[in-house]
C-alpha cells in the first residue's frame, strides 16, 4: 500500500480543483447552530474537516437518501395507467473529511444492498463516489468503534485515509479509486514522510476510545441467539421513547418504507423513506396486529439486529461505534452500556 | 436529595405506588430512573442537568412502563404543566399518579451538560419562566431556589425573523427544516403528542405526507404547531430531542405567544383550565377577519 | 371501480350562453371513473330526469355528478330522481355551475375551464361518496313539562288533549304560577283567576297529564326521544291519599303570623298551608322551617306541638315523611319556568346587577312592586280587594307608579325592556281609580311601549278616560317625610323638575329569570344568556326550540313574555312536540359524525366543541370485563352534522358522513392538483 | 410566469349556509366577479381544517378563502367561534413560517352579503396577483426530484 503526504492547504485545493473541475465535493461543514453536517459544499473553504464535533448524521443519506422517488404514476381515462421511472444518474462525488465509522459503514451497507437483489440506485451512488475519510483522533465518551473491530483509524469503506501529521496529512491509497484520485491530482500530493507521526495519531486515538469503551461486541452474538427473553430487554426499554432518532442518525439502519403519495387526483409518486425498527407502526399489520407490541421487543430488536442477526448472514456487526445513537437519544439509551452488560451476561466474553 | 430519597423509599416500602419516575446519574449525563426499589430509590438525583419532561412516561400507551405499576413522577412546574394536560384531556386519572413536585429555578440546555447554572447556560425557555413552585402535586422537594433569569434568545430571534419579509422567513425556515429526516424524535418525546395513531400517519387521506420531502417536512413541522396550540407547555422536549438541532422551539413559542395576547391563555397545571383550543369567547379578536 | 355519470344543464341559456356545456360534457368524459357524460338543455325537467334515470339503470352507474344550478336549488330533486332507479341519493352531487359560475362571469373561456373545475372536482367527491341511510331513532311519546304557570298548562294540556301523555312538573305546592296572583289581566280587564282556574282543575283532571306538584328535576340523561328524567318531590309532610282538602288543619295551626309568599308578604299564612283558596291540588304543604314541631325536632327537642294531626281526621298528617325519587322516561321536554321580579334591595343576586341607592334599597314600607300591587286589587287578596297601603293600611289618595325600574338600565346591569310593564301600570291605574275615585294616579315612564292588540287603545284609555297623568321622566330620588313618600323627579317634556307627594309608589321592577334557572338549563344542556333566559334554536326561525333536539322553550324563561305570548308560545312548543310524537320513529339526516374506535384517542376535544353534546364515552373492555381505553360515541339522534368535532380531532378519528376527509381532499386536489 | 399575465388558483373554503348562500345570491343578482376561485362546500366554517388550507397550498393555490357566518349567525351556533380561534393562529404561523399574508383571506358573508362576497373575491384575486404564483410551496419536493 502506498502512501503520499498532502498539506491541509493542497486538501483544501484538491478540494477547489474538484469543484472546478465540476465533481460534487461533499465533506463535514458548519451548519447553523454550530452543528456539523456532511453536506456537498460549493467552496473548499465550508469544509470543517477535523471536528471536533461528528456530523449531527453519517454519510449513509448520501447513498440511501431519507427519501428517494421511485417512479411516479399518471392514470388516463378508459383504467390505463402511465409510468415515468425515475431517472438514475448520480453526480461524481469526491467525500473529503469523511469519518472512518462513517466510511466503514457505507461498507457494511454493501452487504444487505447487494445480497438476494442489487439494490441500483443504492449501487449507481456508491460507484460514483470516491471517499477519502481522515482519521479520527476519538470524539467524546460515547465513541465505540475499538469494540466492533474498527478503530479511529480505520480502512473499511475509505479509498483514501488520511492521517492528521504536522501540517498536514500522511494519504494512505486504499484502492483503485484512491488511487485514481491521487494520479489525477499528482501536483497536490508530496512523498511519504510522516509515517512515524500517523502511526503515532493512530496509537493515541485507539488508546483514548479503548479507554472507555465496552468490551469487543462480536462475541456476543451466540448469547444473544439463546436470550430472545432475558428479562435485559425489558429493563433497558423503560427510558425508550420509540423515537427513532437512533435510526436516523445511524450509518447502518438501514430499514425504508414504501409509500405511494398522490400528487394530484391522477398523478402521484412512488416513494422510498427511511423508516426504523423502533417505531409501533413499523410492525404493525393490516390486521390491526402487531407482532411487536412494545418498545421491549423493538429495543430487543435493534440489538439482535445488529449484534447477532446481520453478523448471522453476513458475518458483520449492523453498527461501526460511532456513539451518535447515545449522543441523539432523548431518553439516555446507551448502547455501550447495553454492550457491557450482554457481555457480562455472556461471561465477560471478549 | 435526601429528602426525595426518603419520599421514594417511603412510597415505595408501603406500596403507595410501585414505581418512582425519576433522574439518575448516568455513564454520560442525567437520564430518566424507573425506581422500584429502595435500592434504586437511592440513585435518585435532581439537579439543573435533569432536563427531562418524565410526565411523557405516564402515556398509558407505553405498556412496559405501564406494566411497571401505578407510578410516581418527579416533576418540575413544566413538567407538572404537562400532566395537567393529560389530566385534563382524560388520558389520565388523577388517582393513578403520584406527583413528587421538585421546586426548579430553571434546568441547562442537556442533560449531558458540565456547565454549571447560570443566565447564559440555562435553557433558553426557564429564562422567561415565572413559575418555581409546581401546583397540583402530592409532595412538594427541595429548597426554593433563588431566581436566575436571562436574555431569551428566542424571543429574539422571533422578532427577527417578525421583522422580516415573507420570502426572507420562508429561506430561513426551509434551511433549517431541509436536516430534518421524519424521525418523529419531537413527536415521541411530546408529553401531549399521545395519539393511538397520529394524523401523520393516516393514509387516507393522507394529509400530512410521511415523506421527509421539504413539503411533508413543513406539513408536519405546521400541524404539530397547530395540535399543540394552547396546549404545549414549553418543556422543551421537542427541540432537544431533535438529532439535527431544528429550533423547534421558536415555532412552539410563537404560537404560545398568539395564544397569550389573543386568548390570554398560558400553560398552567390547573387541569380545570380548559384549554384555549375547544372554547371560545364572542369577542375574541378578529382584526383579521373580513 | 367508480362509474361515474355526469349531466351537465344549459339551464335554457341561463348557463349556456356563458358556459360551453358540450365542451363541459366531453372533458368530463375524459376524466377516470366517468363512463358517461352528456349535456342537455333542462335537467331539472321531466325529459332531464328521465335522462339520468335511464343512465342510472343502463350504465350501471355507481355516482352522478349534476353540473347546473345551486344545490340549494336542486340537490333534492336530483337525489330523489336517483333513488327512483335505485342508487342511493347520498350518491348523487351537484356542481353549481350557474350561481357560481355562469351567472358571475362573462369570458366563455374561461367560466368554461371553471365549470370543468367545478364538475371535476364533485366528481372527485362523488367517488368517495357512500351510500347513507336516514338515521332512525325510536320516540317515547311522553313529554316532560318543567313548570305549572301558564305556559305550562297551556302546554301540558294541549299535549294531552293531542293524545300524549305528560308529566307536569312544579316546584310550588299549587300550579297557577304568577298569573294565579294577578287580579285582573289587560287589555280585557277580565279576573285572572277566573280564567286560570278552570285550566288548572282541566290539568288536574286530565286522564293523562301525571300531576307532580312541590316537586323539581333532579337530573336528565338521555336525548331526544329518550330522556331519562329524575325528579325529586318534596316531603309535604301529608299522605296525599289521604287528605281531602278540608282545612281543619290549618285552622289548628297555632302558628298564624307567617308572611304569605303568594300575597307577597302582605298577607299572612299558617305553617301549614295551602297556598291559596283555589290551589291545585288542594292538599297543604308542612312548611318545615317554620312548623313548631320541627323547629324542636331540628334542635333535638322532643316534638312541641302536634295540634294539625290532632284535627286531622284522616290521620293524613305525616311528620316523617322524606323526600322521594321518581323517575319518568319521556320523549321531549318543555322548559316553562317563568320569572320572577327584579327587586330594588341593596343584595343582589348577580355581581353585574345593582340596586336603587337612590329609591333607598327597598326600606320605605309603602314602596311596593307590580306583583304587590296585584295582591292589592284582588278580591282574593289580604285587603279582599281594597287599595290599602301596607305602612298604616290606610286609603293612599296619590299613588306614584315608576316604569322601567331596572329594565332598559344597563347602569342596573339589565339593558333589555321587561315588555309587561306599560301595560300593567296603565292596568294598575285604572284599577286604582276604579276603586279609589278621588285617588290621583302620576306615572313615570320612558317610553310607552304598547304594541298589541288592544294595547295602545287600553293605555290612552288609562290617560285620556281615567285621568292617569303620565310624565315622561325619571325620579332621581324617594324619600320619606312625614306621613308622605316624596317623590323627586324630572319631566323631560316640559324641562322642569317635579316632586310629587304620594301616599304609595309602585315600582315596575324589571323581569327576571326564576332562581336556578342556569342550574337547570346545564342539567338539559341547553344554552342561556347572562341574565339566565333560555336561548332558543333560532330567534326568529326555531323561536320554541333549543339547541338541544327535543328540549323546546314556552314562556316567560325564555325572555319577558305576557300571558297571550306565553300561550301562544306555550302551543307553538306543544304542537312541536305533537309533531315529534306522530311517528313511532324519528328519522334524521345521516350526515352525521361517526368514531373511528381503534383509534380514537379519548381526549375528547370532540366533546368540548360539540354544540349539542352529542358526544358520549364508551367504555371498550378487554375479555375480562376490565375497561382498557375510553373512547368517543357520536349519538346519531343529536348530532346535527357541522362537523366542528372532525376539524378539531387530532388523529382524524372522527369524520362527518357526506363530508368526509377523503371526499374533501379529493375535491382539494382536483382543482389545483 | 410574471405577475402581469398571470391567473392566481384560489381555493375557498365556505360554509353551507351563509357564504355558500350568498354566493348564490351573488349568482342570483348577476354580479361579476373573477373567475379565479373553486368554491369547496363545507357545512360550517368548524367543519374546515386547518390542514384544508395546507394541503391547497401544497397542490399549488396561489390563495386561500376562509368564509362563514357572522358571529352569532352561525346555523351551529357556535362553529364559527371555533373557526376564528383555529384561523387566528393558523394564519399567525404561516406567516411565520413564510407565507404572505396576502395570500389568505379570512371572512363573514352572510346569506345577504351578495355584493360582499363579490368583494371578498375580487379583492382577494388582487391581492393575490400581486403576490405572484406561490412557486414557493408548490416547489417544495415531491415529482421525481
Amino acid at each position: 500500500m502506498d502512501a503520499m503526504t498532502i498539506s491541509r492547504a493542497d486538501l483544501l485545493g484538491l478540494a477547489e480543483d474538484l469543484l472546478g473541475s465540476g465533481i460534487r465535493v461533499v465533506g463535514p461543514a458548519k451548519a447553523s447552530r454550530g452543528m456539523v453536517e456532511y453536506r456537498a459544499v460549493a467552496a473548499a473553504s465550508e469544509l470543517a474537516l477535523e471536528g471536533p464535533e461528528l456530523p449531527a448524521r453519517s454519510l449513509k443519506e448520501f447513498y440511501l437518501p431519507p427519501t428517494e422517488p421511485l417512479f411516479a404514476w399518471k392514470s388516463l381515462a378508459g383504467g390505463k395507467v402511465e409510468l415515468m421511472e425515475a431517472r438514475m444518474a448520480p453526480p461524481p462525488t469526491v467525500v473529503i473529511g469523511a469519518r472512518p465509522c462513517d466510511a466503514a459503514g457505507v461498507e457494511v451497507l454493501d452487504k444487505v444492498m447487494g445480497w438476494d437483489y442489487r439494490d441500483e440506485p443504492y449501487f449507481a451512488r456508491r460507484e460514483a463516489t470516491t471517499i477519502v475519510s481522515i482519521a479520527c483522533a476519538g470524539i467524546d465518551s460515547s465513541c465505540f468503534c475499538t469494540s466492533v473491530g474498527l478503530g479511529p483509524d480505520a480502512t473499511r469503506g475509505s479509498d483514501l485515509l488520511l492521517v492528521p501529521i504536522e501540517g498536514g496529512y500522511r494519504a494512505e491509497v486504499l484502492t483503485e479509486k484512491g488511487a485514481r484520485l491521487v494520479s489525477g491530482h499528482q501536483g497536490r500530493f508530496r512523498p511519504d514522510s510522516g509515517a512515524a507521526q500517523a502511526q503515532e495519531f493512530k496509537q493515541k486515538a485507539r488508546a483514548k476510545v479503548a479507554a472507555h469503551a465496552p468490551p469487543d461486541a462480536r462475541p456476543l452474538r451466540s448469547w444473544l441467539e439463546t436470550h430472545f427473553d432475558h428479562p435485559l430487554w425489558a429493563e433497558v426499554a423503560l427510558r425508550c421513547h420509540g423515537c427513532g432518532a437512533c435510526a436516523a442518525v445511524c450509518p447502518t439502519c438501514h430499514c425504508f418504507d414504501i409509500v405511494d403519495e398522490p400528487e394530484g387526483v391522477t398523478t402521484g409518486v412512488r416513494r422510498r423513506n427511511w423508516d426504523t425498527c423502533q417505531t409501533a407502526r413499523f410492525t404493525v399489520h393490516a390486521s390491526g396486529h402487531n407482532p411487536r407490541s412494545d418498545q421491549n421487543s423493538r429495543i430487543r430488536q435493534r440489538v439482535m439486529h445488529k449484534f447477532m442477526i446481520y453478523p448471522k448472514r453476513f458475518n458483520e456487526i449492523l453498527c461501526t461505534g460511532c456513539g451518535r445513537c447515545v449522543r441523539a437519544c432523548p431518553g439516555g439509551m446507551d448502547l455501550l452500556e447495553v454492550i457491557s452488560r450482554v457481555s457480562a451476561l455472556a461471561g465477560g466474553a471478549g | 436529595m435526601t429528602e426525595l430519597r426518603e419520599l421514594a423509599r417511603k412510597l415505595l416500602s408501603d406500596g403507595q405506588v410501585k414505581v418512582v419516575i425519576g433522574y439518575e446519574e448516568g455513564p454520560r449525563g442525567v437520564r430518566p430512573l424507573f425506581a422500584t426499589d429502595g435500592a434504586a430509590a437511592d440513585r435518585l438525583i435532581f439537579d439543573e442537568r435533569c432536563v427531562q419532561n418524565l410526565a411523557t412516561y405516564l402515556d398509558r400507551r407505553r405498556v412496559h412502563v405501564a406494566r411497571l405499576g401505578k407510578p410516581a413522577i418527579v416533576a418540575k412546574p413544566c413538567d407538572v404543566k404537562a400532566v395537567a394536560g393529560l389530566l385534563r384531556e382524560t388520558q389520565l386519572k388523577r388517582e393513578d399518579v403520584v406527583i413528587i413536585g421538585v421546586r426548579c429555578g430553571g434546568v441547562l440546555a442537556d442533560p449531558k451538560s458540565l456547565q454549571r447554572l447560570g443566565p447564559d447556560t440555562m435553557a433558553d425557555r426557564c429564562r422567561t419562566c415565572e413559575t418555581r413552585e409546581p401546583g397540583l402535586v402530592d409532595y412538594l422537594v427541595g429548597p426554593m431556589p433563588e431566581a436566575v433569569r436571562g436574555q431569551s434568545g428566542r424571543d429574539a430571534k422571533i422578532a427577527e425573523l417578525d421583522a422580516m419579509t415573507p420570502e426572507e422567513r420562508w429561506s430561513f425556515w426551509q434551511k433549517e427544516l431541509s436536516r430534518c429526516t421524519r424521525c418523529q424524535a419531537c413527536r415521541q418525546v411530546c408529553p401531549l403528542c399521545y395519539c393511538d395513531r397520529c394524523m401523520a400517519d393516516k393514509t387516507e387521506p393522507q394529509w400530512i405526507e410521511s415523506s421527509p420531502h421539504p413539503r411533508g417536512i413543513l406539513a408536519w413541522h405546521l400541524i404539530r404547531a397547530i395540535h399543540l396550540a394552547g396546549r404545549c407547555v414549553d418543556c422543551g422536549e421537542c427541540e432537544r430531542a431533535c438529532p439535527v438541532s431544528i429550533p423547534l422551539g421558536l415555532i412552539t413559542r410563537k404560537v404560545a405567544q398568539v395564544v397569550a395576547q389573543r386568548f390570554q391563555h398560558h400553560p398552567t397545571d390547573d387541569p380545570s383550565v380548559p384549554s384555549p383550543i375547544g372554547t371560545w369567547r364572542s369577542d375574541d379578536p378578529q382584526e383579521f377577519i373580513l | 371501480m367508480a362509474r361515474i355519470g355526469v349531466f351537465v344543464c344549459h339551464c335554457g341559456e341561463n348557463i349556456g350562453r356563458t358556459v360551453d356545456c358540450h365542451a363541459v360534457a366531453e372533458a368530463l368524459a375524459q376524466v377516470p371513473g366517468v363512463v358517461h357524460a352528456v349535456d342537455y338543455k333542462y335537467m331539472c325537467s321531466d325529459p332531464g330526469q328521465q335522462l339520468i334515470k335511464a343512465a342510472v339503470a343502463e350504465k350501471g352507474l355507481t355516482g352522478v355528478v349534476v353540473a347546473a344550478c345551486s344545490p340549494h336549488m336542486h340537490e333534492k330533486t336530483f337525489r330523489r330522481a336517483v333513488q327512483s332507479v335505485g342508487l342511493n341519493p347520498f350518491l348523487c352531487e351537484m356542481a353549481n355551475i350557474r350561481e357560481h359560475c355562469s351567472w358571475i362571469h362573462e369570458d366563455r373561456a374561461k367560466a368554461t375551464e371553471k365549470a370543468i373545475d367545478l364538475a371535476r372536482m364533485m366528481v372527485e367527491k362523488v367517488k368517495r361518496n357512500v351510500a347513507l341511510s336516514t338515521v332512525r331513532i325510536p320516540v317515547t311519546r311522553r313529554a316532560l313539562v318543567i313548570g305549572g304557570g301558564i305556559a305550562g298548562i297551556q302546554a301540558a294540556l294541549d299535549i294531552a288533549d293531542g293524545g300524549a301523555e305528560v308529566v307536569l312538573v312544579e316546584k310550588e305546592p299549587s300550579i297557577g304560577g304568577h298569573m294565579s296572583q294577578l287580579s285582573e289581566t289587560f287589555p280585557t280587564l277580565d279576573c285572572s283567576q277566573c280564567i286560570l282556574t278552570p285550566r288548572m282543575v282541566e290539568v288536574y283532571q286530565h286522564p293523562r297529564i301525571k300531576l307532580l306538584t312541590y316537586s323539581e328535576v333532579e337530573a336528565v340523561e338521555g336525548y331526544i326521544g329518550n330522556f331519562r328524567v329524575t325528579i325529586r318531590k318534596k316531603a309535604r309532610g301529608i299522605d296525599e291519599s289521604k287528605c281531602n282538602g278540608c282545612g281543619a288543619c290549618i285552622k289548628a295551626c297555632p302558628n298564624k303570623r307567617i308572611p304569605s309568599e303568594f300575597d307577597c308578604g302582605l298577607g299572612k299564612r299558617t305553617a301549614i298551608y295551602v297556598p291559596f283558596p283555589q290551589a291545585v291540588p288542594n292538599i297543604p304543604v308542612i312548611d318545615r322551617q317554620r312548623c313548631t314541631l320541627h323547629i324542636a325536632r331540628s334542635k333535638g327537642k322532643k316534638d312541641a306541638c302536634m295540634k294539625c294531626s290532632e284535627a286531622c281526621q284522616r290521620g293524613a298528617i305525616d311528620f316523617n315523611q322524606q323526600d322521594t325519587l321518581v323517575t319518568e322516561e319521556v320523549g321531549a321536554i318543555i322548559v316553562a319556568t317563568g320569572y320572577q321580579l327584579y327587586s330594588i334591595g341593596r343584595d343582589q343576586p348577580k355581581e353585574y346587577l345593582k340596586g336603587y341607592g337612590e329609591y333607598g334599597y327597598g326600606t320605605i314600607p309603602d314602596v311596593i312592586d307590580g306583583l304587590q300591587f296585584e295582591r292589592l286589587a284582588s278580591a282574593s287578596g289580604p285587603t279582599a280587594g281594597k287599595i290599602l297601603r301596607p305602612s298604616d293600611n290606610k286609603e293612599p289618595k296619590t299613588v306614584v307608579f315608576l316604569q322601567c325600574i331596572g329594565s332598559r338600565d344597563p347602569a342596573k346591569g339589565i339593558e333589555y325592556c321587561s315588555k309587561i310593564c306599560c301595560m300593567y301600570v296603565a292596568k294598575h291605574a285604572m284599577l286604582y281609580r276604579h276603586k279609589v275615585h278621588d285617588g290621583r294616579v302620576v306615572v313615570f315612564y320612558m317610553d310607552i311601549r304598547a304594541a298589541g292588540k288592544g294595547y295602545d287603545e287600553f293605555t290612552r284609555r288609562a290617560i285620556e278616560e281615567e285621568g292617569a297623568e303620565y310624565i315622561r321622566g325619571r325620579v332621581t330620588r324617594l324619600y320619606r317625610d312625614g306621613d308622605v313618600i316624596k317623590v323627586q323627579g324630572f319631566d323631560t317634556l316640559s324641562g322642569s323638575p317635579i316632586t310629587i307627594d304620594a301616599d304609595m309608589v309602585v315600582l315596575a321592577t324589571a323581569v327576571r329569570p326564576q332562581p336556578g334557572i342556569d342550574a337547570l338549563a346545564q342539567k338539559l344542556s341547553v344554552s342561556y344568556d347572562r341574565h339566565g333566559f333560555i336561548v332558543e334554536a333560532h330567534p326568529k326561525l326555531r323561536p320554541v326550540e333549543t339547541n338541544t333536539a327535543g328540549v323546546y322553550v314556552a314562556g316567560a324563561c325564555q325572555a319577558p313574555r305576557d300571558i297571550p305570548d306565553s300561550v301562544a308560545m306555550a302551543s307553538a312548543a306543544a304542537s312541536k312536540v305533537l309533531g315529534l310524537f306522530s311517528h313511532e320513529m324519528l328519522e334524521r339526516e345521516p350526515t352525521v359524525a361517526r368514531v373511528d374506535e381503534s383509534v380514537c384517542a379519548g381526549c375528547f376535544h370532540c366533546e368540548r366543541v360539540c354544540p349539542y353534546g352529542a358526544i358520549r364515552h364508551k367504555e371498550i373492555k378487554d375479555k375480562t370485563g376490565k375497561v382498557i381505553r375510553v373512547v368517543a360515541e357520536v349519538n346519531p339522534g343529536v348530532c346535527q352534522g357541522c362537523g366542528t368535532c372532525q376539524a378539531t380531532c387530532p388523529s382524524k378519528s372522527i369524520e362527518l358522513q357526506g363530508f368526509t376527509d377523503a371526499q374533501i381532499f379529493a375535491q382539494i386536489n382536483a382543482f389545483v392538483g | 410566469m410574471e405577475k402581469g399575465n398571470f391567473e392566481p388558483r384560489i381555493t375557498a373554503f365556505v360554509c353551507n349556509w351563509c357564504t355558500y348562500t350568498g354566493a348564490d345570491l351573488a349568482g342570483t343578482s348577476r354580479l361579476q366577479m373573477a373567475p379565479n376561485i373553486r368554491i369547496v362546500r363545507l357545512p360550517c366554517t368548524g367543519r374546515i381544517d386547518p390542514v384544508f388550507v395546507i394541503k391547497a397550498f401544497e397542490r399549488g393555490a396561489d390563495g386561500v378563502i376562509v368564509s362563514g357566518c357572522h358571529p352569532a349567525d352561525c346555523h351551529y351556533t357556535a362553529g364559527n367561534y371555533h373557526a376564528r380561534r383555529r384561523f387566528a393562529i393558523l394564519r399567525e404561523l404561516l406567516i411565520f413560517m413564510g407565507v404572505d399574508p396576502r395570500r389568505m383571506t379570512f371572512s363573514w358573508v352572510s346569506a345577504s352579503e351578495g355584493a360582499k362576497w363579490r368583494d371578498v373575491v375580487n379583492e382577494t384575486v388582487e391581492r393575490v396577483r400581486a403576490c405572484g404564483p406561490f412557486e414557493g410551496w408548490r416547489s417544495l419536493g415531491g415529482g421525481l426530484t
